[in-house]
Order: structure tokens, then C-alpha cells, then sequence
């Protein structure tokens, strides 16, 4: 899914955030994104901090839907893997096993589920590869080493080290954690491993490849879209995300 | 039946779990395993009953509601959470928790409050240990709970207004738990009811069963019918834990406005697999309740299991007959409720007579906490 | 030295008396007689500890004041009136008295309130026992605890603006004590502390003196100080009447604007001689106080006799030093007491470590209330 | 010092009401008074309803005092006797022989206290004695014969019977315990006994002379001057009164 190697680059975008969201998808694909997190929005989205927050509620305001974003993705053709990212009620809802193979009929071929740490996971990851969807599990700062190995060897696709204690949302400097627990995990797995939470800059991104196989951007992204940014605006600040990454 | 032992990896049934981001694995892990250890540790349980007994006023009495009861014709037992100190069975597992938190370590407690009642209970506790206190709330909530703002900036708390989505009790309860990932080292997460991730649905519960043992050691016989409001479900869970092992029907009243159990569906919000008001994908649907503290579209996921087992059963009443509750036992016992407590008493109101709750029938109701708080809501009603 | 004994001709010393109209001599007469009666009858006094024990959450804690204790270098112990039912001492006295009147066959109580706490626990005695309640209450106070204006509402009292004079405690004794004379074969007056005519004084203090009595069996040891607030003086004289017998010293605090023992002289006002505060001519003077329960000229006939063999001392504080207290008391300890009750804290607060009050002193606080009335006054203060 | 015989009529004014207050004294004799009641206004009259309450308080408000009444009426000739009323707190402040030998020397005879029942008159009525004040009890509809009997032994002047269960004020019916309780009083004195408390009209004081020796009119009278009559209106008034008793 994330090709091993260079360094990877995976912006996100909220579905549903404007009519023509599909556009950004399409820009950050341009601007040389590896891959693309599809945020599918969820109402109580307990690990966002307010800006992923605020892009939740504008495109659940708008009338999205898992079933619409989906539908939407049908209609654009992208050449790099698309990851969805939503909580664990809108998958325990639909069932995992129903809920996976929307995702995979819509060629969606990853999935992160931040309120479903690896415990328990069992049963989503076991619809997720029924799917041909890889189940990515976090891991966090303060995640001890046994669990640490597990999450290695849970996770598919990549494991995603969130490189701080806190919700998602922009920073001014990345946390020294980061690189720590990248570390910590590339020690355990051959997985590739990606930061995310907070990496704001070219700067951070750079720094944060440092240690890890690549980045997720996400807040400092639908920050700019909520502040109107247009899809070219954007398809700019990923190109200097992407320049910044080699 | 008891509710004894620690659920086995959380799980009550099909419900209950740890569906947390992993930063807050480590933590919940921790808070379980200090918990088990202090809850069969005596110096901590005997301190924790002495700040009960010294400082909050246990054991509440049990109030026969000779009045009210004869014009119902059933024998009615009020347990009088009221009285206990801050006015509500808050209290019981708030002093557990900050007990824990100072053995942990912790020195800042982060809470969620709806009615402001669990709120104005961890600021208490936190003045009694030397703790800082931040609170989380609706701003929804800070309008008509206004009374329970002032006394929590009193006590020294910081109480921090929630304007996200419905701007009640679940968005606070949101706000809470990014909060507490932030702060992991130094804050302890004070959970104010039986929801939330593996241990706390457990954990209140035992600090609550303090209600349901001295119930049970009060009341002249077993009682035909338990009941008690359910907003999160701790009350309740803390009363039923008394009774379960006897032949009482338990009752839990929802507000027909945040009807987890009868309208709801299971789910996964706020850290555990429970009954939850959603719509068809999974959003998670706003509750409406003229009563604070159960203006919350979940519940317990011990309950979710009782529900399920048909142990417990969950009735609703509205608005209007809360209100006319809350007037009607002031009236003949004269105890003014909270607006929570009063969903049992409508209940017991509206089924007294009928086959849900027969004539004769002995009843233990939990009046879980009185109604200063809710006097300004009852009067602009009223003005209406 | 005890407090026992009926006063001889409802005298204590040169205070106490009957100062009433002819029209209200018999009545007063029958109630003195029916409370001899019922004072020796165990039946009475068993229903009435019965009622404080089920209904009212007696017996109230002794709280050991740790934090707030080892501030001030003195070990302080305070007796928990505010977790009583309805919030305060009040229901002590208003449950004796409403049996009492019950008794007598009377179906209808009248009060006097300031702080609205004492009319609430009428209206609470009232609803419990069918009986219904009228409830004066000076238009000033009416603004000031709006929040009990409502409970007494709720409860089915009709609370009557008073709207001559200070518009306070004293002008809201007159009306109830007009409304009285008007109704005498139906109503019973139920004074709310230890002044008017014999038998009150005494009457009142007797169903206070449940709280001395307990707090002697609570503390550790004979404290050396006891000190409680003075409005009327009735929570101060049940607890002195617990430790009279005592080495302890006797501390009533007075609010500055109402220093009936310490700026008063004696008179006669609302049925006897006492302390009262008053201009050379006699024209009784409005007092001033933040505080709505002590906001009063005049004092119970017994701390005047008390004061005058010394017995026990009078202090004073001021309403800067209540708010102060009362913040202090809420942060150190997580209780939120009553604008009163605060003025016996601010007195220690202010006193601990001098002459009057050395380091190292064991001294037990009568805290006669809860702070939830006072939101309000407190909030607009903290505004301003 | 109310004539036996016939039926007295003893009016009522609250000295310092007015600047001319003495004029309604006067006014009063020239209408055919056989005593005046003068009320010293006390701040918190206890057993008076809204009419003498609202008197009381515009007369201090006024800045009237004890003192300055009494100089007040050394000003006026008056050939009637005058009898004070006022609470126990104004006579025990000053001390009760002091206070009763002010009366003497402003040419008062007579003092009604009505907070002050038998039981606690023994120190007042030795010293309004003592000064040659005559100090007046009051009987009330409840109270048992053989109180009624120690009233009426220990009064003097006359006994001053209250007509019904409340405080002063105007009525539009003579209570029927008016005249129950003066033929009780009249029975264990000699003492003329009048009635007083609510006597609104001539023709409730005609009624109320039926059993009793004459009647105290106060309210009344105090509510027309409240609502701003002059001495010569109140003439009137009296005189009406005096004629309806004969
Ligand atoms: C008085 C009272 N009762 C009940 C509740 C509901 O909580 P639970 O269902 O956890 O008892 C609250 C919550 O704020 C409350 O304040
Ligand atoms: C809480 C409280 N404390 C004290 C008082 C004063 O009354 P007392 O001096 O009779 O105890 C009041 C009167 O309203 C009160 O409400």
C-alpha cells in the first residue's frame, strides 16, 4: 500500500467537506501524494481536535454519508491507494464484514479506526482482509513495548505512529516523541511506518522522515479548506510537503 | 445473580470493552489495575468509607413515603441520595476516584458534567485532596444549570464551557477525553457515571454499590420493585447492585428524550459497546431532556447486559410528567427531587395501579439527588 | 451548669418573658403546656427522633476540617447541619414544632423566614405532614433568596411579600405574628429560632438541642472552644446546649450590622426581653447583614442571660470577612456553606493563632447550612 | 377617668402625624370626646394592622419623638383626660418610672401598652402609679375567666376590652366577641369597660355601647386623616360618632 522505500506522503481530506471534494482527492494525487486518508465523518469524532472536528460537522451539516462519499469516489479515477479513516461506530454499525466491503467496492484499500486500538480489533480486521482492506492500528508515545510488538504485527498496510499524546490538530514544532516511537516501532515491524497527528510544515514533515517511512497530514490540510483554500491552493501546499520529502 | 467481579476483558455480555485511541490504552490499563488492588486493600476501602461516613453523610437515610405511597396504594421507600453531601449520589464515586487519583498520583482530575452535579462532586474532592480540578460542560447545560457553575468556580475548579454539537452532556464528555489524552501523566479522567472504557463502567459501579448495601439493610423486607433514573446508569447501577441476587424486579427509567435502551441501538461511544441513540449509519443522534444529567444519548453497557438478560427493565417517561412529578413529591413528602430522580417517580406515578406495578406492591425508589439546581428551570417553565 | 429546665415564668434571668398581646397569652400558654407534655412523652419524642432520623438524615457528620485545620495550626471540627434535609438546622426545630402543632389539633402553620431557610423547612414539615403553610418573608429578602421563594412554592406554602419597614426578618415577625393573632384557633406561629414569647426560647432550643448533643458524642474530646453563628441563636443554642456543662468556651458570632449583644441593649421586641439593637428612645434599628438569616435586631432571651453571666462571649464579623470565609471554607474543605454559618468560620479565620484563639486550640464549628441560596448574592459580589 | 354613666367615646390620633396634630386633639374634645388616645408610634407595632402601621411610620418619618408629642400637648389646653398608647420597648427603654412621670408632666392620665399583659405589668403598673398614670389592660375574646378576673382587678381607668382576634383596623361588621367579652369583663369589674378594635362606624359604636361603656375608634379615624382630612373633617366624623352613642 505505502511503497517502501522513499518517504511517503498521505494527505488527508474529509469526505463530504464541500461539493467538490473529489477535486482535492485529485490535486493531492497530482501534487504527489503516495496515498489518500478519506476521512468519512463521524459526529462524536473523539480523538479530532477542532479543526478536523469542524470539517466533520461542515460535511455532516452538508448531508454527507458514508454511502455518498463512496459513491463520489466511484466517480473519479485515482492511481494511488485511498485509506478511509472514521470511528469505530460507523463500522460496528453497518457490521465490519458489510462495512468493509462498501469500502473495497468503492476501491478503498485501507482503514484507520482511531477508537479501536488493538484489543479490540479481531473481528474488524478479520472482515478487513475478507475485503482486501488492510486494518492500519496506531501506535502511540506511551504504548508499552509487548503491545507495541502486537500492534507490529496487527497492523496491515503500515502502522501509523501518532507522534504525540493529544488529538489531532496543528502544531508549531513536532514533538520529540515522534521520532522516539517511530524508532521504537520500526524495531518491531517491517511494516512501514508512517507519523501523523500535528506534522503542519514541510519542516515537520522533513524532520519526521527522519525516523519514519513517511507522513500523515491532515488539520494544517482542512485547515487551509476551511478557510477556502481551493483545490490548486492546496494541490500547492502538498507539492511543498512533497518537495520537503524528497 | 451478583455484580461482583471485575468483568473479564471488560465485558459485560456483549458490551462494555476499551474502544479508546491507543494513547489512553496504557492509562486505562494502569487505573484498572490500581483499582483492583485497591479495592482489596482495606486501608483504602476503610478511608474511603470514613470520608463517606465524616464527610458526606452516609449512610442517607431510607424515607418511607407514607403520604405519597398511601395515595398510590403501594408501600414506597425513598433512598436518599439527596442528602448526601454536594446533593447527589455523585459524590459516592467521585471520592473513590480522587482517592485512586492521589494513589496514582495524579494531581489534576478532568471531568465531564451534565446537571453539574458530578461536576460540582469532583471539584469537591478535589478542594477535600488538594487536587485541581478542570470541568468540562455544554454550554447548553451552563445556561440552565447556572447555579452549578457558581459552585464549582467556588470550589476552585475550572469549568470550561462546550460548544461543539448539541452542546450537552456528550459533547462534554468528548471535550473530557481529549482533554485527558493530553494530559495523561498528570491528570486522572474522573468519569462521573457506569459508561466509558474498561475499568469505568466496573469502577463506579463498586463505588456506587454503597447505595444499593445500605438499601438493602434498610428496607423491612425485599422490596417487589427497584427503581432508579438512568441517565449514564450509575444510580441505578449502584442501587440494583443491592438487589440483584433477590427476586426485586429492577427498573431503570430513562427520559423518553435519551431513551438509550428503548429507542437506541448497540454501539460504540465514548470508550465502550453499549445501547446508544444512533441513526441508521452510526451518527450518533443528539438526546433531549429537560433534565440535564440524562440529556445523554447512551448508557451504561452493564445495563445494555441486564437489558438483554431481561434482569433489568427500562421504562421512559416524559418531560411533562417529570414536572408533574417533581411537584407532586414535593407536595405530599415534602422533598423537592432533582429533575433525574423525578423520571422514577413519574414512573412509579404512572404505573402505580396498573399491571406494570400492581396495588401492594413494596417499592424501593432511589432519589438520587435533590432539586436546588433545577429550580430555575422549573420556574421559567412555570412562568410559561 | 445545664440548659435544661423549663425557665421559671419563661424567664432567663432578667431576659426571656411573655411580652405578647392579651390575644395571643392563652395560646402561648396552651403551646408551653403542650410542649411540657409532649417533652416528657416518650412517644412524642420518639416519633420526633424517628421523623430526624428516617426523614431528615440525623445524625449529621462531624467533618474534621484537616486542610483548613492545619492552616491555622488548630484542630477544627465542624458539625454538618448543611447536609440536613432542606439544607440547614431549621428542620430540627420546624419538625418538633409541627408535630407539636399537629398535636393541637392546628391545621395550618404560619412563619416568619429571612433566609428563606426556615420557611422552607416549614413548608417541608407542612407538605409532610398535611398541614398548609403561610410564610412571610420581607420583600428585600425575597429578592435576595429567590431560590427558596420557590422551593416554599413547590412545596405548597404561600409565602406572603412583607413589604413594611427593613422589608426583612424583623418586619416579616411582625406580619406572621398579625396573622397569628387572626387565626389563633387554626394556626400554629412556628418560630424560627430561640426569641418571642415563652415557650419558644426554650421550645426551640430544646429541638436544637439535638445537634450539641450529637457533636458531644462526635468529637474526640471536649473542644476548647465551640463557636456557631447568632441570628435568633437557635443552632448556636442547641449546640452550646451540648457542651454548657462543659470547660469549653462559648463563641456566638454575630453579623457586624446585627450585633444585638454587642451593640445592642436590652428591650423588648417580638414577645420578650433580650439584647436588642435600638436608638435611645427605644425605636428598634434595621439591622444590615449579607447574611438574609442574621439580618436581625434582636437575639434569643437566653444568649442576653448567657452573655450577662458570661458564660458565653459574642463576637462580631463583617460581611467582607463572611465572603472571604465562606471561599476560604469552600476551597480548603469542598463545602459551601451558608452566608450565616460563615460568619462562625470568619471568626476563627480570623482570631486562630491570637489570644482569643491560641495555635493548638480544638475548637468545633456548628455549621448550620448550605451555600446553595447564596449562588446568587455571592455571584453579583464577584461580579461587581 | 372615663365618666360612669353614660357611653364614652374615646377617639385616637398618632401624635406627629402632622405639623398641626394637636388640632385633631382639639378638634376631637369640640366634638364631644370624653377621653383622647394618643398614640407614641413605635417602629414596630406589633398588633396594629396597615392603617396605624402607616401612621406610625409617616409620624416618625416626620421625626416625631416621645419628647417632642408631650411638648406638643404642654402646647394645647385640653379638658379631656389623655391617655397614651404605645409598646412595651419605648416604655421599658426609658424605664418605667421615668417614662410614666414624662406622661404625668404632659398632663397624661392614662396608658395603654398593648404588648404588655398582666403578667408582665407588675413593674409598669407601679410606677404609672406611683406617677398618677393609670395603667389599662386589655382583655381579649380568648381570654379564660379567671385572667378576665385579674384584668379587671389589676386595671385602671377602665378595661379595655379588644372586639375581636387580630390587630387593629377597620371592619365592616362588629365582631359578635365584642359584646360577648364585655358583659364578661363587666362581670368581674367595676371598671367601665370599652371596646375597642375595628369600631368603623356610628353605627358599630351604637352597637358596641349596647354591652359596653362606650368604644375606642382609631383606624377609622386614622384613615381619613392617612387620606388627608382636616381637623374640621374629622369634627364631623366624631360628632357622628358621639351622636350615635348618645
Ligand atoms: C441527580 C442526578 N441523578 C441522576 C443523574 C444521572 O446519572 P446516573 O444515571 O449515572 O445516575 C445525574 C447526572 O447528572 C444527576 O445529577
Ligand atoms: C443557615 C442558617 N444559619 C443560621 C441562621 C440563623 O438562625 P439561628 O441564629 O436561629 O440559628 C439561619 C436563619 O435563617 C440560617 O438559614
Amino acid at each position: 500500500m505505502i511503497p517502501y522505500g522513499g518517504k511517503a506522503l498521505v494527505p488527508y481530506v474529509t469526505g463530504g467537506i464541500t461539493a467538490d471534494w473529489t477535486s482535492y482527492v485529485l490535486a493531492y494525487e497530482a501534487a504527489g501524494a503516495d496515498a489518500i486518508e478519506i476521512g468519512l465523518p463521524f459526529s462524536d469524532p473523539m480523538l479530532d481536535g477542532v479543526t478536523i472536528q469542524q470539517a466533520s460537522d461542515r460535511a455532516l451539516a452538508r448531508g454527507a454519508t458514508v454511502d455518498g462519499i463512496l459513491a463520489d469516489l466511484s466517480e473519479i479515477k485515482v492511481g494511488v491507494p485511498l485509506i478511509a479513516m472514521t470511528y469505530a461506530n460507523l463500522v460496528f454499525r453497518a457490521g465490519p464484514a458489510v462495512f468493509c466491503r462498501r469500502l473495497a467496492g468503492a476501491g478503498i484499500t485501507g482503514l484507520i479506526v482511531p477508537d479501536l486500538p488493538v484489543d479490540e480489533a479481531a473481528a474488524v480486521s478479520a472482515a478487513a482482509a475478507d475485503a482486501g482492506v488492510a486494518l492500519i492500528l496506531l501506535a502511540a508515545p506511551v504504548t508499552p513495548d509487548d503491545r507495541l510488538a502486537e500492534i507490529g504485527a496487527r497492523s496491515r498496510g503500515f502502522v501509523y505512529a501518532v507522534s504525540l499524546m493529544g488529538t489531532t490538530g496543528e502544531r508549531d514544532t513536532l514533538d520529540a516523541s515522534a521520532s522516539r516511537l517511530a524508532t521504537r516501532v520500526k524495531a518491531v515491524t517491517d511494516l512501514p511506518v508512517l507519523i501523523g497527528f500535528g506534522v503542519s510544515t514541510p519542516a515537520q514533515a522533513a524532520t519526521a522522515a527522519e525516523s519514519a517511512d513517511g507522513v500523515v497530514v491532515a488539520s494544517a490540510l482542512m485547515r487551509r479548506v476551511l478557510d477556502g483554500a481551493t483545490p490548486d491552493d492546496v494541490r500547492t501546499d502538498v507539492a511543498a510537503l512533497r518537495a520537503a520529502l524528497g | 445473580m451478583t455484580l461482583m467481579a471485575e468483568p473479564a476483558a471488560g465485558r459485560f455480555g456483549d458490551f462494555g470493552g476499551r474502544y479508546v485511541p491507543e494513547s489512553l490504552v496504557p492509562a486505562c490499563a494502569e487505573l484498572a489495575g490500581a483499582f483492583r488492588e485497591a479495592w482489596a486493600d482495606k486501608t483504602f476501602r476503610d478511608e474511603l468509607d470514613h470520608l463517606l461516613a465524616v464527610y458526606a453523610g452516609r449512610p442517607t437515610p431510607l424515607t418511607p413515603a407514607l403520604r405519597l405511597g398511601g395515595e398510590l396504594g403501594i408501600d414506597l421507600w425513598l433512598k436518599r441520595e439527596d442528602l448526601a453531601h454536594t446533593g447527589s449520589h455523585k459524590i459516592n464515586n467521585v471520592l473513590g476516584q480522587a482517592l485512586l487519583a492521589r494513589r496514582l498520583g495524579r494531581t489534576r482530575l478532568i471531568a465531564e458534567t451534565g446537571a453539574g452535579q458530578h461536576g460540582v462532586a469532583t471539584a469537591t474532592a478535589a478542594a477535600l485532596l488538594g487536587l485541581s480540578a478542570t470541568i468540562f460542560m455544554g454550554s447548553r447545560d451552563i445556561e440552565r444549570q447556572r447555579l452549578n457553575v457558581f459552585r464549582m468556580e467556588m470550589l476552585g475548579a475550572t469549568v470550561v464551557p462546550v460548544t461543539s454539537g448539541s452542546r450537552t452532556l456528550k459533547d462534554a464528555t468528548n471535550e473530557a477525553m481529549r482533554a485527558w489524552v493530553a494530559d495523561v501523566p498528570h491528570s486522572h479522567f474522573l468519569l462521573g457515571s457506569v459508561g466509558g472504557p474498561h475499568p469505568y463502567p466496573w469502577m463506579v459501579r463498586e463505588f456506587q454499590r454503597v447505595i444499593g448495601t445500605e438499601a438493602r439493610s434498610q428496607v423491612p423486607s425485599v422490596p417487589d420493585v427497584v427503581v432508579a433514573c438512568v441517565g449514564g446508569g450509575s444510580n441505578a447501577a449502584g442501587t440494583f447492585a443491592g438487589f440483584v441476587d433477590t427476586t426485586a424486579r429492577l427498573i431503570g427509567v430513562e427520559a423518553a428524550g435519551g431513551a438509550a435502551m428503548t429507542a437506541g441501538a448497540p454501539g460504540v461511544v465514548h470508550g465502550s459497546r453499549s445501547m446508544v441513540l444512533q441513526d441508521a449509519e452510526g451518527q450518533i443522534a443528539e438526546a433531549s431532556s429537560i433534565a440535564a444529567g440524562l440529556d445523554y444519548p447512551g448508557i451504561g453497557p452493564e445495563h445494555a447486559h441486564l437489558g438483554a438478560l431481561g434482569r433489568a427493565e427500562y421504562r421512559t417517561v416524559t418531560d411533562a410528567e417529570v414536572v408533574a412529578a417533581i411537584h407532586r413529591l414535593a407536595r405530599a413528602e415534602g422533598i423537592i427531587c432533582a429533575l433525574e430522580s423525578a423520571h422514577a417517580v413519574a414512573w412509579v406515578l404512572r404505573a402505580a395501579g396498573s399491571a406494570d406495578l400492581p396495588a401492594g406492591s413494596r417499592v424501593l425508589l432511589t432519589l438520587s439527588g435533590r432539586g436546588d439546581k433545577d429550580m430555575v428551570t422549573l420556574s421559567e417553565g412555570a412562568d410559561k
